[in-house]
């Protein structure tokens, strides 16, 4: 666990921002809604990496940032993908929602 | 392989072979009589003792002529082939005359072939083609009653077969042999084998009350093939008895068993004999009689060893004596309404006072040389004595009643064919001549007045009773009937009843597990349709996205929880 | 000890060779079919002789530009890793044949040459990479190149397929990255070798394993979460599904194994490997039971692989069984891969010819009218039972003989058990195939198709034989703790 | 003994194999070859297999080929006396089954699958016989499984896909509890050839109970191919499929294969002392004779020809069951013997049936009055081969049952000759009214399809010529027992004494 006190707040904002995406990325039927807390869950866990950086007392660790900015590439290509997809979702769903119901296959 | 080897193989070869081919010649059928070729030569060529062994055949074939084989062979040999020449005149116009042929030349190789057996597999072998091919003989004529007699006579003969199997491997096993020399002498006085061997072979040799097939069949079957099951065929049973019970203290309670169930045999077939209508039955009857007497002979033989090698020898004469002549009276019967009375007398006449012991004929001569061993020993054996003279008696009254039920069918001369008529007259003259070819001392011996007495009261005393059955009968006009097969009508009204009870009561014959097993397989195709409709239903909600978040933390949770609990936190 | 050396190696190939095949074919998607064809041929060669180093020389691992962790980015090639690199080049090779005579020459649909062999670059990465967040990485490669592959028929049904594939395989990385993140704050470490050497049975361990472990089951379609997998599987173009059932769920549940043998292995104790063996067993009855209940030809071939998936998770029980026993899981992964991509050759085959439906009432007569796919449905279906003369058997015994060593006799009931069920749909799809009637062989199919799919069966035959040596293969792996 | 080459049985595989796989691709009307093909296996398989046999009994050898599957497990191909007596079986009445099947077959569709699975079967059939040890055994017993099924299935009509269901319902549950029995046996003692008197006694009694349950488990796996009693219900069932097929299922390859593994399991993986000794063998001996019982009492009565037949092979290959449960080494020969026997016996009443079925359209017992009229030699044929069933000499039947009797006797347990009495009862009251009727009756109506009506033979000569053929075997078998090359002299070789009661001294013997 982070030792240093002051990475808590980056920490648990960081936990706080998954467990929200999480349940927005379940919850919620709007695929762009779905996306989004893709990425909100994304932030989460790159906050929770930064604070890793603050491991021991001397310099930050500067491993955390390049993971981080590769996460963000990563993730960025990643709400590309799905954007894309949405798209052409759109005019076959007639909008951006999921249908109501358990989907058939 | 020597001559005498392969002529010995030839007996049951040659009617085996010719079966094998009839149904390829048109007229090959007519070759039958030429089979019992080979058998009649070596009765009368062969030296004792001459051995054939065929060492990959089977488990290993051993045959062998010896003095009693020789004269069963003699018997057999004889009237099949006096029956194979009746048969070419009798069923001349058999439409199916071929395959009547062939069964009977397979049976035909059975009798010869169990005769000349000297090993037991071989004896079985050959006892069970002829029991199943003389099943081809009886249904010969396809009639309702041929084919009743047949279900009678295969049951029986089946029966028969599986009890003398289970005999002879209890007693091969126990000799590690099946040689029937060491049979005779070393198997060991097992009670079940032995019992199972009288059982199995009494089965085909009219022990009552083992019988019930013999009346059924013998008026079913066609005249020569009755003459052969009633001449040659159940004395195979017989010769089995003579080569597979041990003899000695150990066995006298079977001994006393065959007596008894002997002595009853010939008397039952006496007085169920001349409640027949039919002279076929009566004769079956007769045979039953006769075949006791031999029984009773037989269970001596048993009883008391010291008495076995001339009452063996006395069997032997009985058994070629009785064959030839209930051969005659079984063809005579058949043309009877074919030929006038004065050949009726005589081809009739001679052969059946000739069971009956009439003096000067091999009757006598059997029934002397049955009785001459029991008077000569130290043992008192007057009973067994006085009830087989009234037993001759009886059979005089049965001769009787049958030349009474025949008699008067002659017809006029012409119909039948010398080839029907032939082989009848000649076993018919053999009564008289048998005993003087057999052994001409012992012929000789017989004109003693003494011994004319002995064989002439008990004929005597059946003429009389005869006499005066026959005039109270006339007077009181009461016709007393048995059925064929005495027992066996019983036993079958019983079985159609019981069948008949049972079937009346569906709960007793239908069977709750055939519902059950329905009701099963429709509960299982229920239950497995309702739970692929519930397991559908939970994938399509597993689908939703709810659910799958909600498993995903809830696999979280779990797993975070395992861990934890697993590691003490 | 692992050898360690610098340089282009076999492993680096193994990554430049797809990667730059798909980068040509991306920008020359005439020539798609061609560079692909060359590509796979070549890291097919490039993996046997990956394979055979290993063989020989023990596992490697690779510093690339000579830079060693913690700071650089090490390959991992040991047996394990070249054993998963063989069976992805011995599918990737026949699919590559497949795609020949299944994608059309023009269109947009030649894309797919570029994605596969994407994919294909990501997967080599995975089984090679030998730290935790390069493994994210491939891991989202692998996603991102797979969601483009379901969406590629473009109908509703698969993109909107394609979509929940997606969200379900972003849900599942950002929990694997959560754990990563957890990892680095614990250790400050990332490489696969030095997590292990540090272990620990912390909180943060705990939590880091159970994140992981869920993220990637989600990504492994592993019961309850493998409902994503029968639409996309289904409704992809044939070779796409051979390539997403044979190789990419096996790529989520390498990591997942990998993470236990190595960085977990303080954690791995009974209850939760049972845990997860039982949650195998559930799940392969309950995707057989739904094999059994589907109507249609890719949905059962579908359900199928969320059953197999499930034997799989019998090597977290079998890790504590003793040495080596997880090694009959990974044998398994190539019975399957082999089989099942063989399976959907061949549905794609019989839907084709069908005009696109595969119901199985009607696949039937196509069925009758063509002996070569039949066949190789036949050998592929006998494979996945477990009947004998292919790889699938030699599998099944291997994982029998493994619960029985472990005296966990009842895995062995759950395997058999699962085998006839296995057995009752292969029969219920090939028995329609014996009705009487003529044949339809309907429209066309390249006999190259119907070859290369026989041929593919006739491997799952001849893998049979191949156990000893895949078996030895597997063993090159260090395993320090429990399963080595 | 040292071992030949091993090809030689690699080549006896592919005389079927090789065939098989290629009539697959064959089209339908490519006749010719196809026959070709199947001929040229068929009798190429029988020179190879008597090869091996004058081989193995002139010169002592033996033949093992060998490819490693699995660390310590090895697929081995072993040629001695046990898995001649089978395989020599299985090759000859294929043979003639093929000649049958061509004739039987000739214009229905779907030839080519047919005898592609029929290769296949027989291949399998071969490859258990050769199978040198229990995992071999597995696999080449759970291809015939795969192989089957299809032949099975083949009428396509509803009656047969049930049917098939079913087979391989049970089948795939027999090989599954096999898979599992040989996978914890090759734990326990690890994969090893079979070898007379067993492998397995080091671990008695230390293993007692896993050897137990194993055996279970085996005799469970083979069981169901060889229709033990309650493992026994798809064999009626699947008389359904074409006359050649219920040769090949009763008569060459199935129930053969799972009493031939019983026997295996029994003589070379336990041994009969080990056997003896746990105590496996006297309920393994009432399980026989449970089903002996329970067959012929169903077998009596089914009306339909073909149902009968089969209850009747439910019953008789227990005798093999029976045989070796004895524990004693008549009782085994009797056994063994039982399994050329019943084999040629039943493989002659199939094709008997299939040629009422196919000249006459006779289904049921009740139908076959007067047809010996009409089909005098197929009807002989039937009748020797039924009372061979009986255990009437000289046919094959009554050699198999003195056997039996004898080694119930030697092994003191003599009350088992009244089960082979039972039996022979009822199988005497199941056979003989059809043959009876047959010969002397009278056709009750027309019968439904009369065809070769004008024909100079009765039938097809494809279809009686093997009829006749077999028949002849069946009789020959039994009438020249004692010859070396018979199966009781073969058997009798396998087991080391003289066979029947020869000059040289009688094996059975005034035992102890």
């Amino acid at each position: 666990m982070a030792e240093s006190l002051h990475a808590w707040p980056f920490f648990g904002s960081g936990v706080l921002l998954f467990v929200l995406g999480l349940h927005a990325l379940v919850t919620r039927p709007h695929l762009l809604i779905k996306v989004l807390a893709f990425n909100v869950m994304g932030s989460g866990t790159f906050m929770v990496l930064l604070s890793a950086a603050a491991r021991g007392s001397g310099e930050p660790d500067p491993v955390p940032q390049a993971l981080v900015i590769t996460g963000i590439v990563v993730a960025v290509s990643a709400t590309a993908v799905a954007l894309a997809l949405m798209l052409r979702l759109y005019p076959i769903l007639g909008g951006a929602g999921l249908p109501p119901g358990p989907p058939e296959d | 392989m020597s001559i005498g080897a392969t002529a010995l193989t030839l007996v049951p070869l040659a009617p085996l072979l010719l079966a094998l081919v009839l149904p390829a010649g048109k007229g090959a059928w007519r070759l039958t009589p030429l089979a019992v070729l080979p058998a009649l030569g070596a009765v009368l060529l062969l030296p004792d003792a001459t051995r054939a062994h065929l060492p990959e055949v089977l488990l290993g074939v051993r045959l062998a002529l010896d003095p009693v084989s020789r004269g069963f062979l003699l018997a057999a040999a004889l009237l099949w082939g006096a029956a194979a020449v009746y048969a070419r005149g009798d069923l001349r116009d058999d439409p199916h005359v071929v395959r009547f042929h062939v069964f009977f030349l397979l049976a035909m190789a059975g009798n010869l072939g169990l005769v000349v057996a000297a090993d037991a597999v071989v004896f079985y072998t050959f006892f069970a083609l002829m029991s199943l091919a003389s099943v081809g003989l009886v249904v010969h004529r396809c009639t309702a009653e041929a084919w009743r007699a047949t279900w009678v006579y295969l049951g029986m003969a089946v029966l028969g077969e599986l009890c003398l199997f289970t005999g002879l491997i209890l007693q091969v096993h126990a000799v590690g042999d099946p040689s029937l020399e060491r049979l005779v002498l070393e198997a060991p006085p097992d009670g079940l084998a032995v019992s199972l061997i009288v059982v199995g072979l009494g089965a085909k040799a009219g022990m009552v009350p083992l019988h019930l097939w013999l009346p059924l069949a013998h008026p079913a079957a066609p005249t020569p093939a009755s003459a052969v099951l009633s001449g040659a065929m159940i004395k195979a049973g017989l010769l089995g008895w003579l080569y597979l019970i041990p003899r000695g203290e150990a066995m006298a309670g079977v001994g006393t068993w065959l007596l008894v169930a002997g002595l009853a045999g010939a008397w039952f077939g006496v007085l169920a004999g001349v409640l027949q209508q039919r002279p076929k039955t009566l004769l079956a009857y007769s045979s039953i009689s006769q075949m006791g007497l031999m029984t009773a002979g037989m269970g001596l033989a048993v009883q008391a060893p010291e008495l076995g090698p001339a009452l063996t020898a006395a069997l032997v004469f009985y058994v070629v004596h009785h064959g030839l002549a209930k051969g005659a009276l079984f063809l005579g019967t058949g043309i009877a309404r074919q030929v006038s009375l004065p050949w009726l007398l005589l081809g009739l006449g001679v052969p059946s006072l000739a069971l009956a012991g009439l003096p000067l004929t091999s009757g006598a001569m059997a029934k002397s040389l049955l009785k001459t061993p029991l008077e000569a020993t130290q043992g008192d054996y007057s009973a067994v004595l006085l009830l087989m003279a009234l037993a001759a008696a009886g059979t005089a009254v049965l001769m009787l009643r049958f030349l009474a039920l025949v008699l008067p069918g002659a017809g006029r001369d012409g119909g039948g064919s010398w080839a029907m008529r032939l082989p009848w007259l000649l076993l018919a003259l053999a009564a008289p001549l048998l005993p003087w070819c057999w052994d001409p001392a012992a012929a000789w011996a017989l004109l003693s007045p003494g011994k004319l007495w002995t064989a002439a009261w008990p004929l005597l005393l059946g003429v009389g009773v005869a006499l005066a059955g026959f005039l109270l009968f006339r007077r009181v006009r009461v016709r007393v009937h048995l059925p064929e097969g005495d027992l066996w009508w019983l036993l079958e009204r019983a079985g159609r009843a019981g069948v008949q009870a049972v079937a009346r009561q569906p709960v007793l014959w239908r069977s709750p597990g055939g519902t059950l097993y329905a009701r099963l397989g429709a509960w299982l195709v229920r239950g497995w349709g309702t739970l692929q409709d519930r397991a559908l239903e939970a994938e399509r909600h597993m689908r939703r996205w709810e659910v799958l978040g909600g498993g995903f933390t809830a696999w979280i949770l779990i797993l975070f929880g395992v861990l934890w609990w697993g590691l003490g936190g | 000890m692992e050898g360690m050396s610098d340089g282009l190696t076999w492993a680096a190939w193994l990554l430049i060779v797809p990667l730059a095949g798909a980068l040509l074919a991306g920008v020359w998607p005439r020539a798609g079919r061609w560079i692909a064809l060359a590509t796979s041929v070549l890291v097919a060669l490039l993996a046997l002789g990956a394979a055979a180093q290993v063989w020989t020389q023990g596992p490697q691992v690779v510093s690339l530009g000579g830079w060693v962790p913690p700071l650089g980015i090490g390959l991992r090639l040991d047996g394990l890793a070249a054993f998963m690199l063989l069976v992805a080049a011995l599918v990737g090779l026949f699919v590559g044949g497949y795609s020949l005579g299944y994608i059309p020459r023009d269109g947009h649909g030649e894309r797919f040459w570029a994605l596969w062999l994407w994919l294909w670059a990501a997967l080599n990465a995975l089984f090679l990479s030998g730290d935790v967040f390069n493994l994210y990485v491939t891991l989202e490669l692998v996603v991102l190149a797979s969601t483009a592959l379901v969406a590629l028929s473009g109908g509703a049904a698969a993109l909107l397929a394609a979509m929940r594939y997606l969200m379900v395989g972003l849900l599942g990385s950002m929990a694997y990255l959560m754990g990563v993140a957890l990892l680095y704050t614990q250790h400050g470490v990332l490489d696969l070798g030095l997590l292990a050497q540090r272990g620990g049975e912390g909180t943060a361990m705990m939590l880091a394993a159970t994140l992981m472990s869920v993220g990637l089951m989600a990504k492994a379609a592993l019961f309850p979460l493998h409902v994503w997998l029968p639409p996309a599987h289904g409704s992809a173009p044939a070779p796409a599904s051979a390539l997403l059932s044979a190789l990419v769920v096996k790529g989520a549940f390498y990591i997942l194994l990998r993470l236990w043998l190595t960085v977990f292995q303080d954690l791995a104790h009974p209850g939760v490997m049972q845990l997860l063996g039982g949650m195998g067993m559930l799940a392969v009855f309950w995707g057989g039971f739904m094999s059994l209940s589907a109507d249609r030809l890719k949905p059962l071939v579908a359900y199928s692989t969320v059953a197999q998936v499930g034997y799989l998770f019998l090597a977290f029980p079998f890790l504590l069984a003793g040495p080596g026993g997880w090694h009959a899981a990974v044998f398994l992964v190539a019975a399957h891969a082999t089989a099942k991509a063989c399976l959907f050759m061949a549905a794609g085959n019989l839907q084709e010819a069908n005009g696109g439906d595969d119901r199985l009432a009607s696949v039937a007569e196509v069925m009758r009218a063509r002996p070569l796919t039949s066949f190789a449905l036949g050998i592929a279906g006998a494979s996945l039972v477990g009947l004998p003369f292919t790889v699938g058997f030699v599998a099944k015994w291997i994982l029998l003989q493994t619960a029985i060593t472990s005296g966990a006799a009842f895995w062995a009931v759950g395997v058999v058990a699962g085998g006839l069920l296995t057995g009752a749909y292969v029969f219920r799809l090939l028995g329609p195939a014996f009705r009487p009637g003529p044949g339809r062989s309907g429209r066309p199919v390249p006999v190259l198709r119907e070859g290369v799919t026989l041929a593919l069966a006739l491997v799952c035959v001849l893998l049979g034989f191949a156990g000893s040596a895949g078996l030895r293969l597997i063993a090159a792996t260090p395993v320090a703790g429990p399963g080595g | 003994m040292e071992a030949q080459g091993g090809y030689m049985l690699v080549a006896i595989l592919l005389t079927s194999l090789a065939p098989g796989v290629t009539i697959f691709f064959l089209r339908e009307e490519q006749f010719a070859l196809r026959t070709f093909l199947n001929m040229a296996g068929a009798v190429f398989k029988v020179v190879l297999v008597v090869a091996l046999l004058v081989g193995v009994y002139r010169e002592g050898y033996t033949y093992r080929f060998s490819v490693t599957l699995l660390p310590g497990i090895d697929l081995v191909l072993a040629a001695d006396a046990l898995s001649l007596l089978f395989a020599s079986l299985s090759a000859t009445l294929w043979l003639v089954t093929t000649v049958y099947a061509i004739g039987y077959l000739e214009g229905s569709p779907r030839r080519s699958r047919f005898f592609g699975f029929f290769s296949l079967c027989v291949s399998a059939t071969v490859g258990i016989a050769f199978s040198g040890n229990l995992v071999t055994m597995l696999i080449f017993y759970e291809m015939l499984t795969l192989a089957t099924w299809p032949l099975v299935l083949h009428r396509g009509t509803p009656e047969s896909f049930r049917a098939g269901r079913i087979y391989l319902a049970y089948t795939l549950f027999g090989g599954s509890v096999l898979l599992a029995a040989v996978v914890w046996l090759t734990v326990l003692a690890g994969s090893r050839d079979f070898t007379a008197d067993g492998y397995l006694s080091a671990l008695y009694p230390e293993h007692g109970t896993a050897l137990t349950a194993l055996f279970v488990l085996l005799i469970a796996g083979f069981g169901v191919k060889a229709a033990l009693l309650p493992l026994h219900s798809w064999l009626p069932r699947a008389m359904v499929a074409p006359a050649p097929v219920s040769a090949l299922l009763h008569a060459v390859a199935v129930v053969k294969a799972g009493a031939f593994g019983i026997v295996r399991v029994v003589h070379d993986v336990y041994g009969i002392p080990l056997a003896v000794e746990m105590g496996v063998m006297r309920p393994l001996m009432w399980l026989a004779i449970a089903t002996i019982v329970y067959g012929s009492v169903r077998a009596l009565f089914s009306q339909d020809l073909k149902r009968r037949l089969a209850f009747s092979t439910v019953s008789q290959v227990s005798y093999i069951v029976l045989g070796v449960s004895l524990a004693g080494p008549l009782g085994a020969m009797g056994g063994l013997v039982h399994l050329v026997h019943q084999g040629v016996m039943k493989i002659t009443l199939f094709f008997c049936a299939g040629n009422f079925a196919e000249t006459l359209g006779i289904h049921r017992t009740g139908e076959m009055g007067g047809v010996g009229r009409r089909m005098p030699w197929t009807l002989a044929a039937f009748t020797l081969a039924g009372l061979g069933m009986i255990g009437v000499p000289p046919m094959a039947g009554f050699i198999t049952k003195w056997y039996l009797g004898l080694g119930a006797l030697e092994s003191g347990q003599g009350w088992v000759i009244a089960v082979l009495v039972i039996s022979s009862l009822l199988n005497a009251a199941y056979f003989l009214p059809p043959i009876l009727i047959g010969w002397f009756g009278c056709p009750a109506a027309p019968w439904d399809r009369e065809r070769f009506r004008g024909h100079r033979l009765e039938t097809h000569w494809m279809l009686l010529l093997p009829t006749l053929m077999v028949a002849l075997l069946a009789l020959g078998m039994g009438l020249l027992a004692s010859a070396p090359y018979s199966p009781l002299g073969w058997v009798s070789f396998i087991f080391g004494v003289a066979p029947g009661h020869g000059s040289e001294g009688f094996a059975g013997g005034a035992g102890p």
